[in-house]
């Protein structure tokens, strides 16, 4: 029995396993791309038309429109290839948790420092 | 025979370059995180390693989820700091060790590790940040690093008793190996944090310094912990603890803890930061 | 549950590729070795199985030295064979089996196989001769297949009982998988040969022969040879038994020997054909 | 002790170890590059000067342009990357077995044909 078999979820948690691979490997192979200079000033010419380019499916195109990271990550798409697509937006780690939580920056910045309390 | 003298637990996240290439070290948010390291820069200064055994992640610079390795070792001659998309600052080659990479990657073959072996390789801030943080002003120059990488990306991965073992493979050769060396081992990464998910920014101080207690002394007590349960406990990216463990592996049974800190947050992270010499 | 119907082994070198192509199975050269598949085909036409769990080794299309693995399992929905550059013909792109490849995956790191899990991979004629060889005219188009890498180019290669370990696992992984499923497993490659050095063309029919006697009832009494042995005994590309180690890694204790040819020389290479039922 | 350890040669091959596999790096990467028909053709129009674009020592350059498969081999070569090579010259694994025993190509087959009686 592999740990990946316990069925039960851990709430606002997503597991990038098999599932989740297969559903976002033209998603993140895209993101991939961006570690490269003139692929991320492609995609900023025209979105949508690089999104095609690894043909990426509709809900996909249209989370990546939206800027909605958890829609992202529930089309597939693994955090550190996002991470390279919220990278081009100028978004750090703590915006874009504070997009995925619902919160503001500041509050999102808080309770991480009331975690260490 | 070379000689495994101790080991280090680092952070390894790109907010921490950024803040070396701002110069804010100083500042009331960086300034408890930084204040971690010069006891263990001035033990590297005196105890003069020549080889850095690092474990890392890579978290989508050379690996692509086309080919994604469990463990792979670095046997090049040089590493080079590219482009991660986000701006963090490069930093200049790194030099390898490349006939203590593949005497490491006999022995763990031999050892019924399936290893994939890299000629070539980008390093990412993983493996970058902790030398910045180390050797201030990139002066890693004379250290020859040997970077090892362990899948925290994709499930499934590891367990932490694999990792550790790994280590111990590690340790055989090194030990084995036939030239004067003085060998430090690097666990980076970690601890507990999330990035992903509407629970996001979730750290689990108790459970961090649980596990820096125990990788001191009963690192064979945390094997309890599943990959499953460091996600649970940790948050999503608490496998990342796997680094320490295969760094605990290298060394010996016993070690002595000559330094600690431990700072939340950084960017969303929970950092620890130790260092242990090799009894 | 799926079900482990039974293994097969084939040599997988290009020149039978080209035989197919040129379609001159029927000449004196070639009729010996092609005389060995009919009883196979007429099995698998009877049997029907609904995936191919197929061990192969890369021989520098998909893998380059600069990330070598030791284990590589694809999980794509689809792999291309493509360009190898000394002119074999390409076949129609082959269909994978995702959810069982990744349940093998899952199943393989919690029992401690450090594999690399390939989304995207092209393969080469190790994996596509056998292909031609049981579907002639690449009627293979209703088979799945899952594509078991193993190095073979590099040393240090895994020892013939952790491939044949791998087979365990891969067959736990199988007999877990929850869909009425007919799996057929191939090992590929082999026998004896070696197409390097001065001792080119080297070739050990005792050898070879013993090994096809003691894969189907005592595998594990290969065990004793390491793989410099095995480069001693069966040539420097004599390692490639692996694969077969690997596919009798999957069947069960018991088999029944259906159906074996043994034929010297294709190209440089002892061929050697085995049909071996599960029981 | 990897089996690799072992210090006594096993007369006429050659293990593509770590220490070769440093050693031919360039070489093998070069040749890698021989899967894509562009690079084949590039290579056939100047030799020389794609050898030095993958860095080729001297002895890699002259055991190329002298089809030294043994010269190649102690230089670091892979018997399966060499393959790429000698395959734009035309020739085949047997071929490449005669040229390394130094008999002739018939000789070679002969001597096959014989390990099979
Ligand atoms: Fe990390
Ligand atoms: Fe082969």
């Amino acid at each position: 029995m592999s740990y990946l078999d316990n069925p039960t979820p851990i709430p606002g948690t997503y597991f990038f396993d098999g599932k989740m691979a297969s559903k976002g490997y033209n998603l993140n192979k895209m993101c991939y791309t961006f570690n490269d200079k003139q692929a991320r000033e492609e995609f900023l010419k025209d979105e949508m038309a690089y999104c095609d380019k690894f043909g990426l499916s509709d809900v996909q195109k249209q989370a990546i429109k939206n800027r909605d990271v958890i829609g992202l990550l529930e089309a597939g798409g693994n955090i550190y290839f996002l991470a390279k697509f919220t990278g081009i937006l100028g978004l750090n780690m703590q915006d874009v948790g504070a997009i995925q939580t619902g919160m503001s920056v500041e509050d999102f910045k808080a309770m991480l420092v009331k975690a260490g309390e | 025979m070379a000689k495994i003298i101790g080991g280090i637990t680092t952070s390894h996240i790109p907010a921490i370059g950024r803040a070396i290439s701002l110069n804010i070290e100083e500042t009331p948010y960086w300034k408890p995180f930084f204040d971690g390291y010069p006891p263990i820069r001035k033990w590297l200064g005196e105890k003069k390693p020549d080889v850095v055994v690092l474990f890392y992640n890579d978290h989508g610079l050379e690996f692509f989820l086309n080919k994604k390795p469990t463990f792979s070792i670095g046997v090049a001659p040089q590493y080079i700091s590219a482009d991660e998309g986000w701006g963090i600052a490069t930093i200049p080659p790194v030099t390898g060790e490349t006939e203590l990479s593949w005497h490491i990657c006999n022995t763990l073959v031999e050892d019924e590790f399936d290893i994939t072996i890299c000629q070539e390789m980008k390093v990412d801030h993983g493996l970058t940040v902790p030398l910045q943080l180390m050797w201030p002003g990139n002066t890693y120059g004379h250290i020859k690093v040997i970077p090892v990488c362990i899948n925290c990306e994709q499930h499934p991965m590891p367990s932490l008793k694999r990792c550790f073992n790994l280590g111990r493979s590690i340790a055989k050769a090194i030990e084995s190996f036939d030239k004067d060396l003085n060998v430090v081992v690097f666990g980076t990464g970690g601890l507990s944090h999330q990035l992903d998910g509407q629970r996001a920014g979730f750290i689990n101080k108790p459970f961090d310094l649980m596990c820096m207690d125990k990788i001191v002394n009963q690192p064979e007590e945390l094997f309890q912990y599943s990959v499953r349960d460091l996600v649970e406990q940790a948050g999503a990216q608490g496998p990342e603890l796997n680094m320490w463990m295969g760094m605990r592996g290298v060394l010996s049974g016993k070690v002595t803890e000559l330094h600690r800190n431990y700072h939340i947050p950084i960017s969303n992270t929970g950092a620890g930061t130790m260092l242990l010499e090799n009894n």
